[in-house]
């Protein structure tokens, strides 16, 4: 893991790459490494992380910050294999206007991890090869993993609240 | 001259009865199904979806190919049974038949090997 | 596929069994269980179902003696049905061995582990496709009652087909899955065990729904479904 | 140039280039065709969409979702540890790694210190689960193969593991042995000399699958130079596991980036040297023995005390306890009903599942439940790599790549 300053080393690299709003924060939580970077900032910012040796995408996963603003988070796990350094690359995004420029140029492994985000949460990437549906079927409306998403599924009858159930006893 | 062929007449007729019947049986014994739920059962199985195989899809000759040359080949194996089987009653002649009918068939099977037909296109 | 997304009770695929078939018949058992079903058509179910002639007997024997289950492995309860067939619990003495992968060979559809409404038309496509005499087992609680998953991602079984055996477990071990197929056995050979009321001689005990006051209605603790505390 | 009847089925699925007429460099009609989600070698239900020209695969577009359960909200919606036995049924062939990745994010979010004998047993259990895993997956593989007696032999060993389960924690399947703060139970007496028993046996079985499959004239027609991803397309693709390590890339996160105690063994990583799927078998048994060994040096040094943390404010105190004290009584009823909390943050916990690297992210805002999970699962992201192995090859190759592959589809689908 790059400790605090490390960290703050790859923060000034990544403010000199772009412009210097690009990086909105680093945090050193538990010994593991986040820097958040404004969603246009993205790509840059992984290819300058990408040359510094992060070259393999370990995991890239969706978030929901409900009550937080702005409410879509995506992280991308980067490592470093030969010294065992594992960054996380944080960007967050609103739900008027979700849309993240896609790496699956850097990395070919993000197609699937990305489909799924954009199935469950609804965050679009731009230059994805092919945006569709993963894990739901293709013509379901709605994000599940949204929290405001219900968690449906039935209430679990009883003999005692079996006729309040709708279509149960017509 | 009926009666030299009146075993083999007998044992086609019992064969037909026999397949008809089991022909027959299901239609009378069996469950009689609503046609519908039958026209379920006559869609094509694709792992659980539509099939979208149209039905005069053309299949590459290649599939064509080996079919003839297993039969060629194969059915050459089952002449040789009979003969094998009963070589010391035929005598030498037969043994000199066979050898020239595997002959001929060696010198197709050369010609095919070097024609690159066995390895699959 | 063409995924018609009818609401799920009823059935995606072609085939006459219309989703008001699967609740009329299921509503007919819960009547047959409270003993008021009128006569012609307890007359129509009963000779459905029970065996009277020696020829359905001796059919229904070899039936049940041989019923080859189709290989769907859905999820974890997969793994405890493939051990099945494996030397400790060898269902091959009782001739269920013979995993067959096209439903056209099967007769006994195991419905191992949870069907996900992406499933549930592949599901029921495939059990329009097996040949009739054919029946379900609905192994573990995902299957039977969304068990684990209580959520929007899961479809019980009898939501969408009619289901024979429901074996309980999450997953069920390899001899309750067995116990299950045995018991779908004497289904199939007629002598279909009675419900736990003839055993214990429970009749007359059903709950009068209906103009009755719920029992537990106005009870302090009783929360009713989907209630988390009582205002 | 459409095909002549796009079908709706075709128009959903339009990303895959279908047509009916022979494309250019082809000379046969190309067939697309699903090898679906019932389908005997998928190991689960993937269903791949196959354009075939004749024998050759031309093109595979895997499509998953046919086991989606919404894992990752159910866990939501439960304290958190409630949510183990959830998570635990993501990977349903790993599900002590499942339990360990869930209960290793939330140990990290708690900052709280596992007692060794705890973190011992954890790796006795999740190797036995390795051994296990390798063994369903070397059984079905070789169903897929035709050499259906291995398929007995296999799952005569996965009973044996399942009754050293099923011993220490009292179930086959699912066991949610592991807590957050260590394992629910110690063992019990005579479990130890069961599993060396075991371990000691297992090796003479490994042998004899070696015996029966290494020099196997089908197995290494079947198996050698088919199904070969190089090492860099691999790493682009984010595939860990044997996948990666049949490559003779030796990245394995117990050595590179040892936990749970991990360091205290001295175990070897096997490395193929192709990447065929020769190699991933080889690699895959290899792992057998020394999972073996780790076992039986876990076993040796097990340590004494507490088999879960002292923390009472995490770990249920002992039953006889709740007779007696009064802060036992009241840290019992917290932890049953509404759970422990934790701190609010964001952690992400990776370990080394069987099939790859598998890692739980956990975020927490505070309250007794996760406010988001999610698993990295390794079959997920190594189901990429079929496109590239398979890419024309005969669709035999096709089954026994994906059968060396060892998708999980639980996990796949979350």
């Amino acid at each position: 893991m790059p400790d605090a300053t490390g960290l703050e080393l790859i923060a000034q690299d990544l403010r000199a790459a772009g412009n210097d709003d690009g990086v909105l924060g680093t945090s050193y939580f538990r010994e593991e490494a986040t820097v958040e970077v404004a969603p246009a900032f993205l790509r840059t910012a992984a290819e300058a992380l990408h040359a510094k040796g992060y070259t393999f995408m370990a995991s890239c996963h969706g978030v929901d910050y409900y009550p937080e603003e702005p409410r879509l988070g995506v992280h991308y796990q980067l490592l470093d294999m030969p010294n065992v350094d594992r960054i996380c690359l944080k960007a967050r995004v609103t739900i008027e206007a979700p849309t993240v420029p896609s790496l699956c140029g850097i990395w070919p492994g993000a197609n699937f991890p990305e489909r799924e985000i954009f199935d469950m949460f609804g965050v679009i990437f731009d230059g994805h090869p092919d945006l569709r549906r993963i894990l739901m079927p293709e013509d379901y409306e709605g994000h599940p993993q949204r929290r405001d998403f219900p968690v449906g599924g039935e209430p679990i009858l009883f003999t005692y609240n079996e006729d309040k159930v709708p279509g149960w006893t017509q | 001259m009926l009666t030299s062929y009146g075993p083999a007449i007998v044992f086609l007729a019992i064969g037909l009865i026999v397949a008809t019947a089991f022909g027959m049986a299901p239609r009378l014994l069996g469950p009689r199904r609503a046609a519908a739920s039958r026209q379920s059962q006559l869609t094509p199985y694709e792992c659980g979806l539509p099939s979208e195989v149209t039905r005069n899809f053309r299949f590459g000759i290649s599939f064509y190919l080996i079919a003839m040359l297993f039969i060629l080949f194969d059915i050459e194996v089952i002449f040789l049974y009979p003969i094998a089987v009963q070589l010391r009653a035929f005598g030498t002649f037969a043994l000199v038949e066979t050898s020239v009918f595997i002959a001929l068939l060696m010198v197709g099977f050369g010609y095919v090997w070097r024609r690159g037909a066995l390895e699959w296109k | 596929m063409e995924v018609v997304r009818s609401k799920l009770n009823g059935d995606g695929g072609p085939g006459e069994a219309t989703p008001d078939d699967f609740r009329i018949r299921q509503l007919r058992a819960r009547d047959m269980l409270r003993g008021d079903i009128p006569d012609e058509e307890l007359q129509q179910y009963v000779e459905e179902r029970v065996l009277t002639t020696t020829l359905d007997k001796a059919a229904a024997w070899a039936r049940g003696n041989s019923l080859f289950p189709a290989t769907f492995g859905l999820a974890c309860c997969a793994i405890e049905m493939m051990s099945l067939p494996g030397a400790r619990l060898d269902i091959a003495r009782f001739g269920f061995e013979a995993f067959r992968a096209s439903p056209r060979q099967a007769d006994l559809l195991i419905l191992s582990g949870r069907v996900s409404i992406k499933m549930a038309p592949v599901v029921r496509r495939i059990y329009d496709q097996m040949l009739e005499p054919r029946w379900v087992i609905a192994m573990g609680a995902c299957s039977s009652s969304m068990g684990v998953f209580n959520n929007y991602a899961i479809v019980p079984a009898d939501k969408f087909m009619p289901v024979d055996v429901h074996v309980p477990g999450c997953p069920p071990r390899p001899e309750a899955l067995m116990h299950g197929i045995l018991k779908l056995r004497d289904k199939i050979q007629g002598n279909a065990p009675a419900g736990w009321r003839d055993r214990y001689d429970a009749r007359g005990t059903e709950e009068v729904l209906g103009e009755a006051d719920l029992p537990g209605a106005n009870a302090v603790n009783v929360f009713q479904s989907g209630e988390t505390q009582r205002a | 140039m459409d095909a002549v009847s796009v079908s709706g089925y075709r128009k959903q699925e339009e990303s895959v280039t279908l047509s009916s007429e022979p494309a250019e460099g082809y000379d046969q009609e190309l067939m697309t065709i699903n090898m679906g989600p019932h389908h005997p070698s998928t190991h689960g239900v993937l269903r791949l969409i196959l354009t075939l020209e004749a024998e050759t695969v031309r093109d595979v577009k895997p499509i998953i979702g046919y086991v989606h359960t919404g894992i990752e909200k159910t866990a939501e919606d439960k304290a958190y540890w409630k949510a183990i036995p959830v998570v635990e049924r993501m990977d349903y062939l790993s599900y002590y790694f499942n339990a360990f990745a869930f209960c290793g994010a939330v140990e990290k979010l708690l900052n709280i210190e596992i007692p060794p004998r705890a973190q011992y047993l954890r790796v006795i259990h999740m190797e036995l689960n390795r051994i296990m895993s390798h063994l369903v997956w070397l059984g079905t593989s070789c169903i897929d193969l035709g050499a259906i007696s291995v398929w007995w032999y296999c799952f005569r060993e996965r009973e044996a593991v399942l009754d050293l389960f099923e011993m220490s924690s009292g179930q086959r399947m699912h066991t949610r042995y592991f807590q957050v703060g260590g394992v629910i139970e110690d063992i019990p007496r005579g479990w130890a000399e069961r599993v060396r028993r075991f371990t000691k046996e297992m090796r003479t079985r490994a042998d004899q699958y070696a015996a029966l499959l290494d020099k196997n004239e089908i197995v290494l027609q079947r198996l050698r130079h088919t199904g070969i991803v190089d090492e860099a397309t691999l790493l682009g693709l984010g595939v860990t596991g044997p996948l990666l390590r049949a490559a003779g890339n030796p990245w394995d996160l117990r050595k590179a980036a040892p936990y749970c105690s991990y360091d205290h063994f001295d175990f070897r990583i096997p490395v193929g040297t192709i990447g065929d799927n020769y190699d991933r078998y080889r690699v895959r048994h290899a792992e057998i023995y020394e999972s073996c060994d780790i076992i039986e040096q876990a076993l040796d040094g097990l340590p004494e005390g507490p088999f879960i943390t002292e923390d009472r404010k995490v770990a249920l105190p002992p039953r006889h306890e709740l007779a007696t004290s009064m802060e036992a009584l009241i840290h019992h009823f917290k932890l049953v009903t509404e759970g422990f909390r934790v701190p609010p943050g964001e952690v992400y916990h990776p370990i080394e599942s069987p099939r790859g690297e598998l890692g739980c992210y956990v975020r927490s805002d505070g309250s007794s439940k996760p406010a988001r999970v999610h698993m990295r699962d390794p079959s997920f992201v190594n189901l990429q790599a079929t496109a590239p192995a398979t890419r024309n090859s005969y669709i035999a190759d096709l089954v026994a790549t994906l059968a060396m592959l060892d998708p999980v589809l639980g996990g796949v689908d979350r």
